[in-house]
């Protein structure tokens, strides 16, 4: 590979970097905005997340004396884990440099590095609330993976390939990838409820809470503060932010930069900043819409995106014999 | 002796046998067992006759070993031992048996009927002389073994297995007129020893368990 | 390499011998036993690495036992398994110098040492040998050796029975291995395999079924598959750490072993779609149940153990799903399908082995295995501690561990469903990977709780807190593993052409040059089109962004140092008893998945004398309810005693009975002879 | 002249035992009369390595007008006997001994006891040398007078009633197979007339084929009941666990080691001759069938027993009913494993009796659920136990595995001898191989059960060196090497004698 080629590689890669991490709090706080507007509050300004960050940042970070290294490490090997996923998915180009390192099950299972760090730190402070949090993590994770697996195994077979970039490229190229809508469809259902389980929101977590007996992701990082707190707020953010770029650019890749022109390249932000916020107010008003669902009661949703992924399956090999 | 052709030989082997086929039976049938064993005395007594004669008629000379051997040792030495022992443990009858004697008659009647049947076709080729003593032989085997599970007594069981030897003995005279003599001898000896250690145990048997009731012995099972 | 392969089994001969014979030198017959088994074993990794690129390597002398030959074949399968019994034998035997300082004072060193060098010693011969008798011979040795191991710590009635239960349930599975050879000597009359390989006169169809199946049951017993895994996590905890590690890590992938060399070298060509079928469903279910039970199980070892059965069920996976490929006659697939498993099969074995020794370290610096007395201990033990959680992350596949790369090629075979003509299969095998995903995430909640209460928090037992860090031999075993977990994660551009080269006389198919693109670095399982991953550049990525965070948060929060507090206990002084216990962590899953755990919960509540509202004590069960032991191993054990039980009256102490058999039967026999 | 030497050496064979035996009730100290029977011992292993150096190179070897017949079969025989007689008069030593010292025995009636032991001895050399079936069934018959007080040597209640069965059923057996033996010289008399050699084998073989193939069977018939009393074999096996279990130690191993193995000659004996004038499916059949039975019911049994020495005893049942199936199957690995087996069934038994009396000694208990801990009790033994249980249970590296092997292996080649099938060879290797994994259970849970564990409190521990160990690692040595490694004397020997059975 010659040296020019690597180097603009490296700069759309650290391009990519940046616009997720940019763009990533702007997206909790249009979801809080959106939130706030349903429910007929002004709410806080949509840059409220970036300040929030910046303070804790700066903020004292307080650390319990009952921890190990695994306490102050795990923030960066979260951070770490949710960047370097957000770095295997195609943004605003539809072929991403770094794609070679890792498909979709790359991804899933940099996400699982995270989760397992997140429940070691949570039961590391030694407060019953940690645990409690990881321990419901773990179930939810436990029957998220299934159902994602599933459902990005009926996406890689509509697209032929698990490469994300690949799959990106091809559907938006219409280039080799079954036509049928009725196997996207239900993937798509399918990996939407996974997203809402895999990042938290209502109804399966509730981001806003604090009540010691409901929360999950909230009790895992309740003993972090300080530059830590900031880091995984900020992995979080990430987190859902790549979630909500893998469906839209899977399913709705349409404006996404094919070549690498200037004009392509700035068409392909346009739209993508778009098509992400226009998620983002549904999980907005999802989260308007419904309860939190008993922790015991997410086993239903999570059974109905197994189930639609299965079908989806089926569907597709019925659809195309 | 001109009269002792050989068809009227044959006659007279097959008239001791079924003496001493008769006397098993009435082995079978008696429960005094000082009777038994004066039986046991007769019915050697009778081999020793039907092996001298089958020696006479042969001209066999070491079958008169034998059928000396057998008046001395089964005739006098083994029931004197058996009639020491009966006297020194003070029983007299037998008095419960596995089998009721009615019923074992019968058997016995049924295993000479099977002696004969399973004889039957090697008998055909036999000597002349001695067609049929195989059978007998095989029948007299056969109601021994059957007299020793039939009664409980150390002490008729005893006289049963010896009943067997005859029975054996008389196989080996008639069928092949007498083993070869060392062989003899050897049996001859076995079952002089095996008769005695076998008076020698119903003594200590005696001792250890206060009776000869062999179906007392039942501690040892699994 | 003949004088290497010659050298290394006098090695561990001399290890068998030396410590025997010279006695009352406890240290020293110790650092004898395990230094001739480390030497021995290293032999044993130069054989397996210099084995897998050559042509296969033939020893046979002759014997004077008729049907027993002693020959030995060094293939590339052999040699592969080979170098991963000798990775394991080395760490486990510089360990064991440090884990055996403290022997109750009825077990001798000296006998554990032997034993530990003839154990190595069996395996070694298992895959070597070249004949049926004489694998038998092997295979039989191996699993008493490791009976002789399991129950070291005799006097504990526990590890009796669990001793026993091993012994019985392993010859159960030799039996069914005997009958493969035995219908597999049909063909040529020999025990030889190199007859088995060329039969004259081709078995018929059905008797190649049985084979297999006979093969399948027979192996499977050894490698735990569901369920016939009873076995497993009694032995595998009972036996002295370094001993489990290798039971665990390497022994029962000798089962794999034999099952690859029975159904691709033996029963060869084709074979029908069913036969990866069954091998399919029975790794799935083997996987998620192992890793199910393994979540309930709070004895550390335990849990380990049952870890066993989920990862031979992920290497069956792999393999049935290549056995699958191959009867579809897609043999890239399949290659691709045996590689993932292999490729599994050495990865499990490091970390399960690295798992184990780190388990072993925590037993002899608390002396127990239950997790709810551990905690803490990484502040107490943070070597052990690193090694055991490298050991962790790489047993939940998660990146960039070894875990994870072969995890990541099992998914990628079960991916290419697409390919095969039945549509049955197409569902089967996306299923697959779904019982797959599941497996892989419950091994992460696992290891999370067996990581996070033992090492982490307060210390939860007078045992935990007066832990101490294991000596530098037992640290060293657990490194050497911990280091080749991660670099075989690191480099799956070394590994992938050696995996390749086992399996090419298999398939007869060589992936490995299109399976690496961009200088190694990437391994391409179908095409780049499909799917890559280049764990290297992973790892960077990794490194690199957690790097950034912390140039960031250095920038920006450089000025306030840490401030350290006590937790927050709820107005209340934190103590372990606060803690999340790991019953309580696992207590969702267990009621979500209820219909499997079938758990029994008893509550014995000892009132006071004089009110009855208030508790004197209570004492609180749970059970899960042990399913295949009571639905199908007991029934059978009851059945055969009560059957001897009705035999009893045969020989009831009568001697008129017993005159009557023999009259009896001759009476009979008469009557028939006639 | 090497057949002067054969001579000579067949005369100590006979003398030695003889002599001793007498000698035995003139001596005075246990320590002469350990010496008296150690020495007519080494002469006696001495004589039979000469004479099968003679079977080797020559062939059979006749001896005193015909009145001895060796040839290969016999000489393996003898070499059980000899080594297994051999490590029992080791094991004497120290056993008798610790006996007299504990005053479980008179030392008067030591004499006695070395008396009946070479008198035993003297017979089941007969038994073997003989060429006359006759003699033959003297012999035997004088094992049976000859270790009926061995066995009820302690004279408690209980081996009283062992002797008793064990003389009351083995003379029943036995007088059956004279009628066999009458049988046999009937029809031997009618081919070659009224001659006195037309007992002996070598005669009975030259004029096999024109024999009468009826009163053959019947003969065989009545033999193989009567010594098949004597092996032990189902259902006439009923006096061999009270027996073993009663008996002393050394005269267990020796029951069970060498005389079942004797008993098991005579029926090949009369069998070779059979097989040549009748179909050899027949008397195949017959011990198959037998030998399945006794197989399956002895590892049934195996599991009910809490008395260690009669689950030794119902072991032997079941190992010598394998050894039939290897008969009966026939074939050249059927008949060799099945002769391999004899061996190395010798060799493991009487090791598991000697380890059992070092047991019984200690613990003074023969109930397995008292008896823990061996291991840390007494090491020597508990190795003992420990081997000879493994190396019954057909575990490698010992021998019996090999021959198990070769068993069940010529099962499943040749099948079961007659109109069986393949559904009955595979049905009978199923049974095979259950029952094994059944008797396999069975013993190692009770050996286990006894090796390991914490030792009761009451019994002494520590185990000091005595002559008694030199047999335990003789016979243990055997086993292990014999698995790996057929001596070629040992193995032309089996060659030779397998192919005398019809197994060419």
């Amino acid at each position: 590979m010659p040296i020019p080629a690597i180097l603009s590689a490296m700069a759309l890669s650290v391009a990519h970097a940046l616009a997720l991490l940019t763009l990533a709090p702007f997206v909790v706080g249009l979801i809080r905005k959106l939130q706030a507007r349903f429910q007929c509050r002004r709410g806080a300004s949509l840059f409220q997340p970036y300040f929030d960050l910046a303070k804790l940042f700066r903020k004292q970070p307080a650390v319990s004396t009952a921890t190990s290294w695994i306490f102050t490490a795990t923030p960066y090997i979260v951070f770490g884990s949710t960047l370097t996923a957000g770095l295997l998915v195609p943004v605003f180009v539809s072929q991403v440099p770094l794609s070679f390192a890792g498909n979709i099950i790359a991804l899933v299972y940099l996400f699982a590095l995270g989760t397992f760090f997140l429940i070691l730190a949570g039961l590391d402070a030694g407060s019953a609330f940690g645990g409690m949090g990881g321990s419901r993590e773990a179930i939810i994770a436990s029957l998220t993976e299934p159902a994602m697996i599933l459902s990005i195994f009926a996406i890689a077979l509509t697209a032929g390939s698990t490469n994300l970039s690949a799959i990106v490229h091809k559907t938006a190229l219409m280039d080799g990838v079954a036509s049928d809508p009725v196997p996207r469809l239900m993937a798509l259902a399918a990996l939407f409820i996974v997203t809402l389980a895999e990042t938290g929101r209502v109804p399966v977590d509730n981001p806003a809470t604090h009540l010691e007996l409901t929360m999950i992701h909230e009790a895992m990082v309740l003993e972090y503060s300080g530059r830590y707190l900031a880091l995984l707020e900020w992995a979080s953010a990430v987190k859902l932010l790549v979630f909500l770029t893998l469906i839209a650019n899977v399913f709705f890749p349409w404006g996404i930069a094919t070549a690498p022109t200037s004009q392509a390249l700035a068409i392909g932000a346009a739209v993508y900043v778009v098509k992400v916020s226009v998620l983002a107010a549904l999980i907005g008003l999802i989260e308007c819409m419904f309860a939190k669902l008993r922790l015991f009661r997410v086993t239903d949703l999570l059974g109905v995106a197994f189930i639609l992924a299965l079908l989806g399956l089926l569907f597709f090999y019925i659809l195309q014999d | 002796m001109p009269w002792l052709t050989p068809h009227v030989g044959a006659q007279l082997v097959d008239l001791g046998s079924v003496m001493l086929l008769l006397t098993c039976f009435a082995i079978v049938a008696q429960r005094r067992l000082s009777a038994c064993v004066d039986l046991f005395a007769l019915q050697s007594v009778f081999l020793a006759m039907t092996a001298t004669l089958v020696a006479f008629l042969t001209g066999t000379r070491h079958i008169y070993i034998a059928a000396a051997l057998t008046v001395a040792v089964k005739g006098f030495v083994i029931p004197r031992v058996l009639r020491r022992v009966i006297e020194r443990l003070n029983v007299t009858r037998e008095l419960v048996m596995n089998v009721n004697v009615p019923a074992s008659l019968l058997i016995c009647g049924a295993l000479v009927m099977t002696a004969f049947f399973i004889t039957r076709p090697i008998i055909s080729f036999g000597h002349l002389l001695t067609r049929n003593s195989l059978a007998i032989a095989l029948a007299i085997v056969l109601i021994g073994f059957f007299t020793m599970i039939a009664r409980q007594k150390a002490v008729t069981q005893l006289i049963a297995f010896l009943v067997m030897e005859n029975g054996l003995f008389l196989g080996a005279t008639a069928a092949t007129y007498g083993m070869p003599l060392i062989v003899e001898l050897g049996v001859f000896f076995d079952v002089l020893v095996a008769a005695l250690i076998a008076g020698i145990y119903t003594n200590r048997l005696q001792d250890a368990f206060d009776s000869v009731d062999t179906s007392r012995l039942s501690e040892l099972k699994e | 390499m003949t004088t290497l392969l010659t050298l290394m089994l006098g090695v561990y001969a001399a290890g068998i011998a030396l410590p025997l014979s010279i006695p009352g030198r406890p240290k020293l017959q110790t650092l004898l036993a395990h230094g001739c088994a480390g030497v021995a074993a290293a032999l044993g990794i130069v054989v397996g690495v210099a084995g897998l690129a050559a042509d296969p390597l033939t020893l046979a002398w002759s014997s004077s036992i008729p049907l027993l030959a002693f020959a030995v074949r060094l293939d590339a399968l052999a040699s592969f398994f080979l170098l991963t019994i000798s990775l394991v034998g080395v760490a486990a035997a510089v360990y064991a110098v440090g884990y055996l300082r403290h022997l109750p004072p009825y077990v001798s060193p000296a006998v554990v040492g032997a034993l530990f060098n003839a154990f190595l010693c069996a395996m070694a011969l298992v895959v070597l040998a070249d004949n049926g008798f004489l694998f038998l011979i092997a295979w039989e040795l191996m699993s008493l050796v490791s009976y002789l191991l399991v129950i070291t710590y005799h006097e504990d009635p526990e590890v009796r029975h669990a001793g026993f239960l091993y012994l019985v349930m392993t010859h159960i599975g030799t039996m069914f291995i005997v009958v493969t050879f035995l219908l597999l000597f049909q063909g040529g009359g020999t025990f030889s395999f190199e007859a088995f390989r060329h039969p004259e006169q081709a078995l018929s169809d059905a008797s190649r079924t049985m084979v297999f199946l006979a093969a399948l049951v027979g192996f499977g017993t050894k490698a735990g598959i569901v369920p016939l895994h009873v076995w497993l996590p009694y032995a595998h905890p009972a036996a002295p750490s370094h001993v489990s590690a290798l039971m665990s890590g390497v022994m029962i992938k000798t089962a794999i072993y034999g099952f690859l060399r029975v159904v691709f070298d033996f029963l060869g060509g084709h074979f029908p779609w069913w036969w990866g079928f069954t091998v399919l469903a029975i790794g799935a279910v083997s996987a998620v149940l192992g890793v199910m039970y393994a979540l309930m199980e709070h004895d550390l070892k335990r849990l380990l153990a049952y870890h066993s059965v989920e990862n031979i069920g992920i290497i069956l996976l792999g393999v049935g799903a290549g056995m699958l490929f191959h009867a579809y006659e897609l043999e890239d697939l399949a290659a691709l399908g045996l590689l993932a498993g292999l490729y599994h099969t050495v990865n499990h074995a490091l970390f399960k082995a690295l798992l184990f020794l780190g388990a072993g370290s925590l037993l002899s610096a608390t002396h127990t295995r239950n997790v709810e007395e551990y905690g803490g201990l990484l502040r107490r033990m943070p070597w052990t501690g690193a090694c055991f959680l490298i050991g962790a992350v790489s047993i939940s596949a998660l990146p960039p561990t070894n875990g994870f790369v072969s995890e990541w090629l099992v998914f990628q075979t079960l991916f290419q469903s697409v390919q095969v003509p039945s549509l049955l299969m197409k569902l089967m095998l996306p299923l697959a990977a779904a019982m797959l995903a599941l497996t892989g995430v419950l091994a992460l909640v696992c290891f999370a709780k067996a990581f996070g209460i033992s090492f982490l928090a307060l210390p939860r037992s007078s045992h935990a807190r007066r832990a101490e860090e294991a000596p530098w031999t037992m640290r060293i075993g657990m490194i050497v593993l911990a280091a080749m977990c991660v670099l075989l994660g690191l480099a799956p551009t070394v590994v992938v052409p050696l995996l390749d080269h086992a399996i090419h006389p298999m398939i007869g198919n060589s992936i490995a040059a299109q399976m690496l693109a961009l200088g190694g670095w990437t391994v391409i399982p179908v095409g780049a089109e499909f799917s890559s991953l280049s764990s290297p550049a992973l790892a960077l990525l990794l490194a690199g962004s957690a790097m950034a965070a912390l140039a960031l948060t250095a920038l920006a929060g450089a000025r306030h140092a840490k401030r350290y507090v006590r937790t927050w206990g709820c107005g209340l002084k934190l103590s372990p008893r606060m803690e999340y216990t790991a019953t309580g962590f696992v207590q969702p899953i267990k009621r979500v998945f209820g219909t499997i755990y079938r758990p029994t919960v008893k509550l014995e509540t000892d009132l006071l004398h004089e009110s009855q509202y208030f508790a004197k004590s209570r004492r609180f069960t749970l059970q899960i309810e042990p399913v295949f032991e009571k639905y199908l191993y007991q029934p059978v054990a009851a059945v055969i005693p009560a059957l001897a039980g009705r035999l009893r009256v045969i020989q009831a102490g009568s001697l008129h009975v017993y005159l009557a058999y023999m009259f009896v039967t001759l009476v009979l026999l008469l009557l028939i002879a006639l | 002249m090497t057949v002067t030497i054969t001579t000579m050496a067949v005369a100590v064979l006979l003398c030695a035992p003889f002599a001793a035996g007498c000698w035995s009730l003139l001596i005075r100290t246990s320590r002469q009369l350990h010496l008296v029977n150690l020495g007519s011992m080494g002469l006696l292993v001495a004589a039979e390595i000469l004479i099968a150096r003679t079977v080797l190179t020559q062939g059979a070897v006749t001896a005193f007008d015909e009145m001895v017949y060796i040839d290969a079969l016999s000489s393996m025989i003898l070499f059980i006997i000899g080594i297994v007689g051999l490590a029992c008069s080791l094991y004497m030593r120290s056993y008798m001994d610790e006996q007299v010292a504990r005053g479980t025995v008179a030392p008067n009636r030591l004499n006695l006891f070395f008396f009946l032991f070479h008198m035993f001895l003297l017979a089941m050399v007969l038994a073997t040398v003989a060429n006359s079936l006759g003699v033959q069934w003297v012999a035997i018959e004088a094992t049976t007078l000859a270790t009926t007080f061995l066995i009820a040597f302690w004279r408690r209640r209980e081996s009283l009633e062992a002797g008793w069965k064990y003389l009351i059923l083995c003379s029943v057996g036995i007088s059956l197979a004279l009628f066999g033996v009458v049988l046999m010289y009937y029809s031997s008399l009618r081919v070659l007339g009224d001659v006195s050699s037309a007992l002996n084998i070598t005669q009975l073989q030259a004029i096999a084929t024109q024999l009468d193939a009826h009163i053959l069977k019947l003969a065989f018939v009545f033999l193989f009941v009567g010594y098949g009393t004597k092996v032990g074999l189902v259902p006439m096996h009923s006096w061999l666990p009270d027996a073993y279990a009663e008996a002393p130690a050394p005269v267990a191993a020796m029951l069970a080691g060498v005389l079942e193995t004797v008993a098991v000659y005579a029926i090949l004996r009369s069998r070779g001759i059979v097989d040549q004038a009748v179909s050899p499916e027949f008397s195949g059949s017959l011990l198959a069938l037998f030998g399945l039975v006794s197989f399956s019911i002895a590892a049934l049994f195996l599991l009910l027993q809490h008395n260690y020495k009669r689950m030794l005893a119902y072991s032997s049942i079941e190992h010598m009913g394998l050894a039939m199936v290897g008969f009966g199957v026939g074939g050249p690995i059927g008949i060799f494993g099945g002769l391999f087996h004899l061996v190395n069934h010798a060799f493991a038994k009487s090791l598991a009796f000697f380890a059992a009396g070092n047991i019984h000694q200690r613990y003074k208990t023969v109930e397995i659920g008292e008896v823990h801990g061996v291991a840390s009790v007494m090491p020597g033994s508990a190795l003992a136990l420990l081997v000879a249980g493994l190396a019954l249970a057909a575990l490698p590296p010992f021998a019996l595995f090999a021959s198990e092997m070769q068993i069940v292996t010529a099962l499943g080649t040749s099948g079961l001898p007659g109109g069986w099938g393949s559904r009955g060879v595979s049905g009978s290797i199923l049974l095979l191989l259950l029952c094994s994994l059944v008797a396999f259970a069975a013993l190692l849970y009770r050996i286990t059960g006894m090796v390991w564990g914490a030792a009761p409190a009451a019994v002494t521990r520590g185990e000091p060196w005595s002559t008694g160990h030199l047999s335990l690692v003789l016979l243990g040595l055997l086993l292990v090497g014999l698995c790996w490694v057929l001596p070629s004397p040992l193995r032309q020997l089996l060659d030779m004698a397998s192919a005398l059975l019809g197994g060419g």
